[in-house]
Formats: C-alpha cells, sequence, structure tokens
C-alpha cells in the first residue's frame, strides 16, 4: 500500500491505495464522494469526470497515485445550493439534465471548457463535450446551457 | 492480486534506473488511458508500474529545422502549442481527432507510439512528417526512424530496459503541401477505421485560388518528398512506399491521383474486426488517397 | 465528393401497454397548510415523470407546481405502478393522478361549500385557493380549509387514483383487438451529407414535428425529442450489437466499441410539438417517451437516397454499405 | 379549459440535485459491510452441463458465500416465466448465469470465480433467427425454435383481402429490411443493493424501470411474501427498456439472504454489453399495392423478431408491431405475419419504441420507394394516405384524436416547405373521398 495525498474541493485528505487504485475508486470507496459515477471504467463515457489541477480528466482511468499531490475538484466543489456555480443553474434552467448520470460529468467538461475558452462558439462545446456521452437528451439543451452560461459569464 | 509496486521517477534518470532494473516486469506509466483501462479490465496486472509523468519529459523544444517533443507531453500541450501550430500544421491537425478532451490531457505522444496500435492516432502525421524516437536506456541513447520503429500490433523495436524520451520531427518546407482525414465510427472519442495523410512538396502548378481548373491536365508540374500514410489497414501504420514513389518526381494530374490512391490501397493488408471489414478499409483506403490528393489541389 | 439530401419519415405510436391491463394507481395526501404529497411508484428514468405528474396533481387541486412532493421511491409506502415503459405514465400514472387528486380535492370542496355557502359542485380549485365558479371573489384559502379539516373535522384528506385500461386480447384469427388507448403522431425530416469516396454520412440537421396530445411541460417534451433523435442517428448510422450480423465474432465489449452518438454526432435538432387533445388522456395528454426514436432512422436513409440515390435497406447504414451500393449503381 | 401549471415550461422536479451531482443512485448508497458479487457464466453459446464443482471457490479467504441453482427456492422466473435464476442442465447463450459468489472485496470474488470447475458439453449453436427457423436447424429449446401463439407460430393480422388489394393496385413495391440489434446503452450500470435487516425483511435498492413486478418476481423466487421485501429505487440513470427485466435483484435478494450481509451486484459495462437484455434484430418483408394516384391499397408484411434465448417480452413486442406495422395510414386491406424466433443469444428484450421502431423504419422505407416508384413527392403521398379521424387500423380499433396531416402540415412550415394549396386545405377531420 501507498500513501496518497491529496486535495478534494479545497479539503486535505490523506488515503492508503493500491498500486494500480484509481481516482475513481478513492473519491467514490474511500473519500464517500460519490457525484464522479462509475459508467465504464474504460475512460468512454465520461460519466466519472473531474478536474485535477483544473484539467479535465476520466478519474476511471487516472492511477490515482498519479494525483499525488495534486488538486481534484469534483461536482460537488463546483457549487452547492445557495451558491450554485452558473453552469449548474443554466443547466437547470435549461433541461440540461434528464436521468442525471452523465450531468456531474458534463458539469465538469463544460467547466474544464469555460476555463480556458470563455466565450466557446456552439461546434467547441460539442468538441468539448465529446468525451462525455449522454444518451437521454441529444446533447442540444446540454449545448444550449453551456451557451447561455459562456453568456452569463461574460 | 495485491497490486505491485509503484514508482514516481523523479528524472529520466531515475525512470531509466527503474527499467533498469525491472525489465520487463515494468510498465511504463504517462498518461495511463491504455495501461489503466487494461488494469481495470483484468487484462493486465502490472507487477510494476514506473510512472514518468512527472520527471521531465514533457515539452515542445523548437530546434529551428526540427521539433522535439519529450516523449510524456499530453496531446492537449502539443494542440496548445504555437510552434507546432506554425511549424507542423499537419500534427496539429491529426492530434485534434485523438481521443476526446480529456483523454488528450493526460494521454502522450510517447504511449501512444509505443503502444503501437496499428491504428495509432499520432502514427500517421507523424509517418508523413518522416519523424524519429529517441530511445533511452541506462546505456545509452539511439534514434529510430518511426518507419523503423513498429514491427507488428502492440510491438516495437523498443527493449524492455528502453525508455522513449522523445520524438523528433523534421520540420517541412513551408510551402509543402498536406492533407489529412480520419475516418472513424463516429465523430469524435473513436478509434480510426483508417485515417490517412499525404504530404508533398509542389513545384510549378498554380497557387491557390487561381484558374488552374481541375479540367487542366496538370495540377503540379512535380512532386518532391512524397509520403502517402494510412493507418489501421495493415500490422502496423503504414508508409505507402508505392504510392509515394509514384508521387515523388511526377506531375501531378487527375490520371496520377487515382493511381496514386490504387496503388495506396494495393498496399494495405487490412483485417476484419468490430470496427470495419477488411473490404471496406481497403476501399476507403482508395478513397481517403484521392481525396486527399483532391482536396491539395482543390 | 461530398453530396447532400434531404428525407422525410413520419409514424405513429401507441399509449401504453399493447393489450391493455396495466394498472397505475396513486395515493394524494392532503398536508394541514395544503400542500400536497402525491405517492406512487411509477419510476423516473429521465424523462421526468415526477415533473409531469407533480403538474398533473397542481393542476387539478389547484395549488402551486411547487407545493406538491412527489414520493416515488418505496414500495411500503407507494402503490401499484406496471412501471416505465410503453410510453404509459404520463397518460397512465398521470390518469391515476388525477383521479386520486379529484378525490382529495372533493374532501376540501366538502368543506370549503359550507364556508363559501355553496353547493360542492359549483366550486373550483385554482392558485391556491377554492372559490365559487364565476364568482371569484367569493374563496378560501386551501391551507385553511386543509387545516380545518384535519384538526377541526378530524379528517384524513387523501385521494385515491387507479387507471386500468381493460384487457383486449387479440382474435386468434384475424387479429382484432383494441390494443391500446391513444395514438400520437410523429413527422421527421433529415438533411444529411454523404462523402462518395468515404462512404461517411453526416447527418446535417433533424427537424421534428410531433402530436402529444397535450404536453404537460413543453420543455420535457422537447427533451424526449431531442434524445430519440439522437437515438435514431445511432441506430441509422453507427449502432450496431453484432456486426456482420454474426454474433460471435467481435461482439461490443466496451463504450468504445459499442459506438453511441457523441454531442459532434447529434446534429442541431429543430422541434415543434403540435396538440391533437386526446379523449382519454390527463388533460388530452399521449405518451411520447418511445415514438422519436423511430422516425429519424428512416429519415436519413431516404435523405441519404435523396443525396446519392441508392437504397440501402439495412442499418446500420454503415461507411462500407454505402460504399457497396455506389458500386453496385455503378 | 384554462390551465395554470399543465402546458407549462416549469423546471425539472429534481433538476437542482441533479446539478448538485447529489440525486442518489443505487451505486452511491454505501453501506458498511457490503459483499460484492462476480457470476460464473457459461463460456460457450449453448451447452449440456456435465459437472460443477465449487468446492474450492468456496475456500477462498473473503469469500462468504457461494450459490448454484440447488439454492434458488424457485429458480424460474421473466416474462414468460422460462429463464432460469442459474443455469441447471443447459446453459442456451454466451454469458448466462451459472453459478454466483458474494465475497468481502472483488478480488476474492473473482479469483473464486476462476476457481470454480466446470465441465461443460458444447452443443450446435444457431445465431440466425432465418436459420432457425428451417426445419432441421438446431434447437435452441427441446419444444423448437419459434414461439406458439396458441396453435400457430406466429401473430396473423388480417384485414380486407390483401390479394383483393394487389388486384386493384397499380404498381405493386416490395422490400425486405433488416433492422439491427440495438444496446439500450442507458448510462447507469445494471447495479443492486439487498440489505437484510434484523426483523428479517430484506431492503432492495433497485434500479428497476418497473418496481412491482422485480418486487413480484425477487419475492417468488427467494420464497417470501411481498410484507418482507422493500424495494427503494424510482430515479434511475437511464433505462430505455433496459430496466424492465430483472439483472441483479434476485441475485443480491438470494445472496443477502443466505449471508445476512448486504450484498451489491454492479455489472461491469461489459457484461451489460455483451449479456444484459437488448433490441433484438429483426428482419422484415414487405409487399406494397398501390394506385397510380397513390393511395395504399394492399400491404402485406411478414417478419421475424430474433428473440433470443427466452421468451421475455418478446412475444408482447412481436404482437406491438403486427398491430401497427401498416403504419400510420388507412389501408383498407392488410395481411401480416409476426414470428417470435429463439436463438443462443441473450434474450431479447424490450428497448424504446418496441416492434414499433422497426415497423416504423420498413415501413417508411417503403413509403419512400412508392414515392420514387410514382414519381410522387414523399410529402404527398402521406398525405393522401394518412389516417383520418374514425378510419380504422388493421386491428380494427376506430380512432380518434387523429393528426397525422396537422403534424406534417407543422414539420412543412418547420422546414419551411412550401405545401401545395391541397395539402394546406386537408385535414383529419375531413372524411376521405372515396
Amino acid at each position: 500500500m501507498y500513501t496518497l495525498e491529496l486535495k478534494v474541493n479545497g479539503r486535505a485528505y490523506k488515503v492508503e491505495v493500491k498500486a494500480t487504485t484509481t481516482l475513481l475508486q478513492v473519491l467514490r470507496e474511500k473519500l464517500g464522494i460519490t457525484g464522479p459515477k462509475v459508467g465504464c471504467e474504460t475512460g468512454d463515457c465520461g460519466a466519472c469526470s473531474v478536474l485535477v489541477n483544473g484539467k479535465l480528466v476520466k478519474a476511471c482511468i487516472t492511477n490515482a497515485l498519479t494525483v499525488h499531490g495534486k488538486e481534484v475538484l469534483t461536482v460537488e466543489g463546483l457549487g452547492r445550493p445557495g451558491a450554485f456555480h452558473p453552469l449548474q443553474l443554466a443547466f437547470h434552467e435549461h433541461y440540461a439534465a434528464q436521468c442525471g448520470f452523465c450531468t456531474p460529468g458534463m458539469l465538469m467538461a463544460a467547466k474544464a471548457l469555460l476555463d480556458e475558452n470563455p466565450k466557446p462558439t456552439r461546434d467547441e462545446v460539442k468538441e468539448a463535450l465529446s468525451g462525455n456521452l449522454c444518451r437521454c437528451t441529444g446533447y442540444v439543451k446540454i449545448v444550449d446551457a453551456i451557451m447561455a452560461a459562456a453568456g452569463e459569464k461574460a | 492480486m495485491s497490486g505491485g509496486e509503484f514508482y514516481r521517477a523523479s528524472s529520466v534518470q531515475e525512470a531509466l534506473d527503474l527499467l533498469a532494473k525491472y525489465g520487463a516486469k515494468a510498465h511504463v506509466l504517462a498518461g495511463g488511458t491504455d495501461i489503466m483501462v487494461k488494469v481495470n479490465r483484468r487484462q493486465l496486472a502490472p507487477e510494476v508500474l514506473v510512472y514518468i509523468g512527472e520527471c521531465g519529459l514533457n515539452y515542445i523544444k523548437d530546434l529551428g529545422d526540427k521539433v522535439v517533443i519529450g516523449g510524456a507531453t499530453p496531446f492537449a500541450e502539443i494542440l496548445r502549442s504555437d510552434v507546432v501550430k506554425q511549424k507542423l500544421p499537419l500534427l496539429a491537425e491529426a492530434v485534434k481527432h485523438i481521443g476526446t478532451p480529456a483523454i488528450r490531457n493526460v494521454g502522450t505522444i510517447g504511449g501512444n507510439l509505443v503502444t503501437a496500435s496499428p491504428a495509432a492516432d499520432s502514427s500517421v502525421p507523424l509517418l508523413a512528417l518522416g519523424a524519429s524516437v529517441k530511445l533511452a536506456s541506462k546505456s545509452g541513447e539511439r534514434v529510430v526512424p518511426l518507419e523503423a520503429f513498429f514491427k507488428g500490433p502492440g510491438e516495437t523495436v523498443r527493449k524492455p530496459d528502453e525508455l522513449l524520451v522523445e520524438v523528433i520531427i523534421p520540420v517541412p518546407d513551408k510551402d509543402v503541401k498536406f492533407a489529412y482525414h480520419k475516418i472513424g465510427r463516429r465523430k469524435a472519442g473513436t478509434l480510426s477505421v483508417v485515417a490517412g495523410a499525404v504530404i508533398f512538396k509542389a513545384e510549378g502548378g498554380a497557387p491557390r485560388g487561381t484558374a488552374i481548373a481541375r479540367d487542366q491536365a496538370c495540377y503540379f508540374e512535380k512532386c518532391s518528398q512524397a509520403r502517402v500514410v494510412l493507418n489501421a489497414v495493415a500490422p502496423t501504420p503504414l508508409v505507402a512506399k508505392k504510392a509515394s514513389a509514384l508521387l515523388e518526381g511526377s506531375a501531378l494530374d487527375a490520371e496520377l491521383i487515382a493511381k496514386v490512391a490504387k496503388t495506396a490501397a494495393e498496399e494495405t493488408s487490412p483485417i476484419d474486426d468490430v470496427r470495419a471489414s477488411a473490404w471496406y478499409r481497403r476501399q476507403a483506403s482508395e478513397g481517403l488517397v484521392k481525396s486527399l490528393l483532391e482536396r491539395i489541389v482543390a | 465528393m461530398k453530396k447532400r439530401g434531404v428525407g422525410l419519415a413520419v409514424g405513429l405510436y401507441p399509449t401504453g401497454m399493447s393489450g391493455g391491463g396495466d394498472s397505475s394507481q396513486a395515493v394524494v395526501k392532503v398536508k394541514p397548510d395544503g400542500s400536497v404529497d402525491l405517492i406512487l411508484t411509477s419510476v423516473d428514468i429521465g424523462q421526468g415523470c415526477k415533473t409531469v405528474l407533480a403538474q398533473i396533481a397542481a393542476e387539478e387541486l389547484g395549488v402551486p407546481y411547487d407545493r406538491v412532493d412527489v414520493v416515488n421511491d418505496d414500495t411500503d409506502t407507494g402503490p401499484l405502478c406496471f412501471g416505465t415503459f410503453a410510453s404509459r405514465v404520463t397518460f397512465v400514472a398521470g390518469n391515476a393522478t388525477k383521479e386520486a387528486a379529484r378525490e382529495a380535492k372533493q374532501i376540501l370542496f366538502s368543506i370549503a361549500a359550507d364556508k363559501l355557502e355553496a353547493s360542492p359542485e359549483d366550486l373550483e380549485a385554482a392558485n391556491g385557493k377554492i372559490y365559487v365558479k364565476g364568482a371569484p371573489e367569493r374563496s378560501v384559502d386551501i391551507g385553511a380549509i386543509a387545516g380545518e379539516a384535519t384538526f377541526g373535522l378530524r379528517k384524513v384528506i387523501v385521494g385515491r387514483g387507479h387507471y386500468m385500461r381493460t384487457p383486449s386480447a387479440p382474435d386468434p384469427a384475424t387479429g382484432k383487438t383494441d390494443p391500446f388507448a391513444t395514438l400520437a403522431w410523429a413527422a421527421v425530416q433529415a438533411e444529411v451529407e454523404v462523402d462518395t469516396d468515404t462512404g461517411e454520412v453526416t447527418v446535417l440537421r433533424l427537424d421534428c414535428a410531433y402530436d402529444v396530445g397535450r404536453a404537460v411541460n413543453p420543455l420535457l417534451v422537447e427533451g424526449q425529442i431531442e434524445g430519440g433523435a439522437g437515438m435514431g442517428v445511432g441506430a441509422a448510422l453507427m449502432e450496431q450489437l453484432y456486426p456482420y450480423k454474426s454474433p460471435v465474432k467481435f461482439p461490443a465489449e466496451t463504450f468504445g466499441d459499442y459506438v453511441i452518438p457523441t454531442a459532434m454526432d447529434v446534429p442541431d435538432i429543430r422541434t415543434v410539438i403540435y396538440e391533437c387533445p386526446s379523449t382519454n388522456g390527463p388533460f388530452g395528454a399521449k405518451g411520447i417517451g418511445e415514438m422519436t426514436a423511430n422516425a429519424p432512422a428512416p429519415a436519413i436513409v431516404a435523405a441519404i437516397h435523396d443525396a446519392i440515390g441508392v437504397w440501402i435497406d439495412e442499418l446500420p447504414v454503415t461507411p462500407e454499405k454505402v460504399l457497396r451500393a455506389l458500386q453496385a449503381k455503378g | 379549459m384554462a390551465l395554470n401549471v399543465v402546458g407549462q415550461r416549469v423546471k425539472r422536479y429534481d433538476g437542482l440535485a441533479h446539478v448538485a451531482g447529489e440525486t442518489r443512485f443505487v451505486d452511491d448508497v454505501i453501506v458498511p459491510g457490503t459483499l460484492v458479487v462476480k457470476g460464473l457464466r457459461s463460456p460457450v453459446p449453448k451447452g449440456k452441463i456435465k459437472s460443477l464443482d465449487v468446492s474450492a471457490a468456496e475456500k477462498v479467504p473473503g469469500v462468504v458465500a457461494v450459490m448454484t441453482h440447488k439454492d434458488v427456492p424457485n429458480n424460474r422466473y421473466g416474462w414468460g416465466g422460462d429463464q432460469y435464476v442459474l443455469a441447471e442442465d443447459h446453459v442456451r447463450y454466451r454469458g448466462e448465469l451459472i453459478a454466483v459468489v458474494a465475497a468481502e472485496n472483488e478480488d476474492a470474488a473473482l479469483e473464486a470465480v476462476d476457481k470454480m470447475k466446470l465441465e461443460i458439453e458444447e452443443q450446435e449453436p444457431v445465431f440466425d433467427p432465418l436459420e432457425a427457423m428451417k426445419p432441421g436447424a438446431p434447437k435452441v429449446r427441446p419444444e423448437g425454435n419459434i414461439f406458439m401463439y396458441g396453435d400457430s407460430p406466429c401473430r396473423k393480422i388480417i384485414f380486407g383481402d390483401v390479394n383483393e388489394g394487389f388486384k386493384k393496385a397499380d404498381i405493386i413495391v416490395e422490400g425486405k429490411y433488416h433492422h439491427q440489434g440495438l444496446k439500450h446503452a442507458q448510462m447507469e450500470p445494471h447495479v443492486s443493493l439487498a440489505v437484510p435487516e434484523a426483523t428479517g425483511r430484506l431492503t432492495i435498492y433497485t434500479v428497476s424501470q418497473a418496481m412491482y413486478f422485480h418486487l413480484t418476481w425477487v419475492c417468488n423466487i427467494v420464497g417470501l411474501p411481498m410484507s418482507k421485501v422493500r424495494m427503494i429505487g424510482g430515479t434511475v440513470g437511464g433505462g430505455f427498456g433496459a430496466k424492465n427485466d430483472v439483472h441483479a435483484d434476485h441475485i443480491a435478494a438470494l445472496l443477502a439472504l443466505k449471508t445476512g450481509r448486504p450484498v451489491k451486484w454492479r455489472w461491469t459495462r461489459e457484461e451489460d454489453l455483451l449479456f444484459s437484455t437488448f433490441r433484438g434484430s429483426w428482419d422484415m418483408e414487405f409487399k406494397d399495392g398501390v394506385t397510380k394516384d397513390g393511395r395504399l391499397v394492399a400491404r402485406q408484411v411478414k417478419s421475424i423478431r430474433d428473440s433470443g434465448a427466452y421468451t421475455s417480452l418478446n412475444a408482447y413486442v412481436v404482437d406491438k408491431h403486427c398491430f401497427l406495422v401498416a403504419g400510420p395510414y388507412f389501408i383498407p386491406n392488410v395481411y401480416v405475419e409476426g414470428y417470435c424466433v429463439y436463438t443462443n443469444k441473450p434474450p431479447a428484450s424490450s428497448m424504446r419504441g418496441f416492434g414499433i421502431t422497426p415497423a416504423t423504419y420498413a415501413g417508411e422505407m417503403q413509403m419512400n420507394k412508392i414515392a420514387e416508384a410514382l414519381g410522387m413527392d414523399p410529402w404527398e403521398l402521406r398525405f393522401k394516405n394518412a389516417f383520418r379521424e374514425g378510419e380504422m387500423t388493421a386491428t380494427q380499433r376506430v380512432l380518434d384524436s387523429v393528426a397525422l396531416i396537422e403534424t406534417m402540415q407543422a414539420l412543412a412550415g418547420l422546414v419551411g416547405k412550401e405545401l401545395p394549396p391541397h395539402l394546406k386545405a386537408m385535414a383529419s377531420t375531413q372524411k376521405r373521398e372515396g
């Protein structure tokens, strides 16, 4: 076992992991942070997307020990009731979440995009979401929500 | 399966020492986009993981007539790089179609090459540009042309104690013509069914936008430094040598376009798999090379 | 070479289980301040039945939407529901909800009638008030009535609803049967671009018109239409569980092998909702959930034909099938 | 009727919970001491189980329970009642569940599965439903490869006289279509958590789309009355028909009762893609008779549904298909045969659209081909044949609230298609001429 030190949503943690433990296993099983979902475990669906030092990653194929000393942001750290992030409010306003399973990951992909490109085009939004699968919405209202949030951020 | 050992290399030298010590037991971990999938699917239980993500192999250097990229440089960095945009636009174009944003954030150029998938996305632009890779071990370094690097599906000339530390890419002439396209099963997040690039230096002929029309006999009077590259159509990413030779030194006209495309397709040796049939891959190789050349002359 | 085309497909879809006999039940409980619990076991799989059923309960009881809580998570408390399938929940559970709300409302009306010196039949409820039809100034607050019913008259303000279409078995000889509650209608146009060199197809747009009877919530109806369109794109162009029709060769083992559309594959979608109310659904609603995945695929195939003049009769229309069809055409 | 709430674009009831990441899906319920499940699945698509020895599996450290069909109080279940919780003597598809293990962790569970000794005599499978229908084809099940609707191997719909109809036709348009097998690909995998209570009750956290059905089946399988089993669910991460069939609840329940411990079974995505229910493929043959002016006067359809190895919802799916495969058009003469055919694949079952999805696909392919054959605008052809108020479907159901014409007019408006005056003026309430 190895000791992993990381910050999640601003809080410092120290946990014991194996050489092959994934970041998703750490978040869900060790820290009880269940916003990131187990959807495929192959990096294909994006339901586990989180930010590591501001960069979008798939937690399910991120070796936990490679996150040592880094900061992780999950949907729980994006914004809370009463202090939601504009993206969360836009997702709600524009009906961007149906079953809600992809939503935590989708929001993190959207945040990563707007952090780097605050005024994206629709096509740029679609490209930024291309690693996050949604089977419910056809993505239309998700893209609407992100465009709206981008407008609001300006 | 208690989990094996994990080492975080803080320098290239440390990584090479670990590889020398553990040899074939060691798996080099960079972005993990390949290894961790295999671990999760119980296809791999690595005894030793050597993490090279923070050992100083993340860089893009402009050396004038060539650009060198550290083996552990993620694709997202390559995509962001102004040097790559300006000097290696073909690479920039191809990298856009690799994986998805989160995969490009961690997936590395060295990892993509070492995995040696016949469908390796980065292989197409790099083979077209005549890139080489630098392999280092405790006992020294060697530079291998990428064309000689791949041996078969998942196989390369890399020895267990060697690390792919650098990709060396000659900068093509400014007036070089090129085109790239990837056929996948969808528009993103998909392994290529066939991807291809064509690159050559054109002499004579009219510049873009002038009246050299399709019905005129010749688009360019002479092509040189020509390369036609395809992936996912052979055991390794393929430089279509005969097709490239047809272009080399020739005047490019509609007839030659058809001939080059057909020849490239004949050089392929594709298989059936979950993504496409061998029949389609060969057909699409021809159509792809034809459309790439047509795009260049359009 | 890239060629463009447009194609049309239309469709119908039945609401509820074919053959009927499927039940949904609902219980509506009014709290002492007039807040409402809607209790059932209809499952929200993302389509939004908690929203829609809360709207139906709110409408029938005359309370604001945010005064209704939906408790649908527990078979200990919730009455029977057959389930979320067959485009049935808005219609079947909606009818049950409306009936339950009406029964609870009647309890409130029986008390309000005394206060308003009117007969219960002459009362209506809206915006949190019960009032005399045609004389909205003669009104009482639903919360006040609920409080008095609970504490003054020791009533339990509970309504019950159960909707089940009478089963109809097909005649073995002719198939004669009355299998569905109502039908909804669809029309979809697709525009595509086909690359004749590689066989690749890009869907440029999908335009959708659907009759849903009554759109209880147009936002959610659009969500169903757009999601179904995305699924239609997958079925039309890329998804294939058994490639080469051979189950032992190359079964898809990951989401990398079984490809579904990404945000870049689903085109821009325009939607128009037409409302031809059903005679038997709650406020005229019909089912919409499933039918949205149906017409896009044939519309896309027709658009491909319009672009390149070939009919492809097996889904999905992969680049390989496009090239083979073009070669056969010569 | 003036409406206040119905018809409004109110925000999703649980929308803020979704965007906060607070919506609790089954896999997010964490109960300390929960055991995990792995299953031994058939490695072959068809075979006879000669022997199964699980004694070595039981000895793996961390393993708490191993179960075979002998441990299941009632081993048959499913919509068709013909599925086995755990295989007995035969397996009929690759991945069919044979034995399960509950263990303290995944590694132990997987090791136990690896140590089960299974001897299986592989038999010749059949995969293509068209092959399976032929006499002499390998039998998926002893009683044959075709589901029987009473005495009939198919559902038949007979309306008018299709042969007379063809005689009135000016052209005949025929087509053969294949609608492929598909997965629901819902984002939330199949998962169940069963927690035994001190009172003898069992609480099951379920992803079911149909909680009462699953409650009924689980009670029947484990042999408890409904008073002893509580299902908690109601919020599901996508279904599309995948979660109408019970995939994990019954196994988690059995193992929880056996061990007295909480038990969670989460299928891997690989298991889901390879072994869970799916939309079975369809092969459809259409023959349509049409007059020169574009009226459909006869439609004959033969449809074959790949049902996989068990009945599940397939017979229902075929029924639904047959009832409406003549499409949204009034056709005076219709003849339909629909077959539900077994193959050595996992059981096909419900998926969004049931049998109507392939019906719409093939039927609309026909309409576009007919339009081409007649040289007629595909819109016009559809307006001409669209159902009108009071007309009858092929199952002799009289229709009300008919609106195909109006829906097409709405689409024309949306896409900017200028309809000719006679189509603009058309309405579903108008009686058909002639």
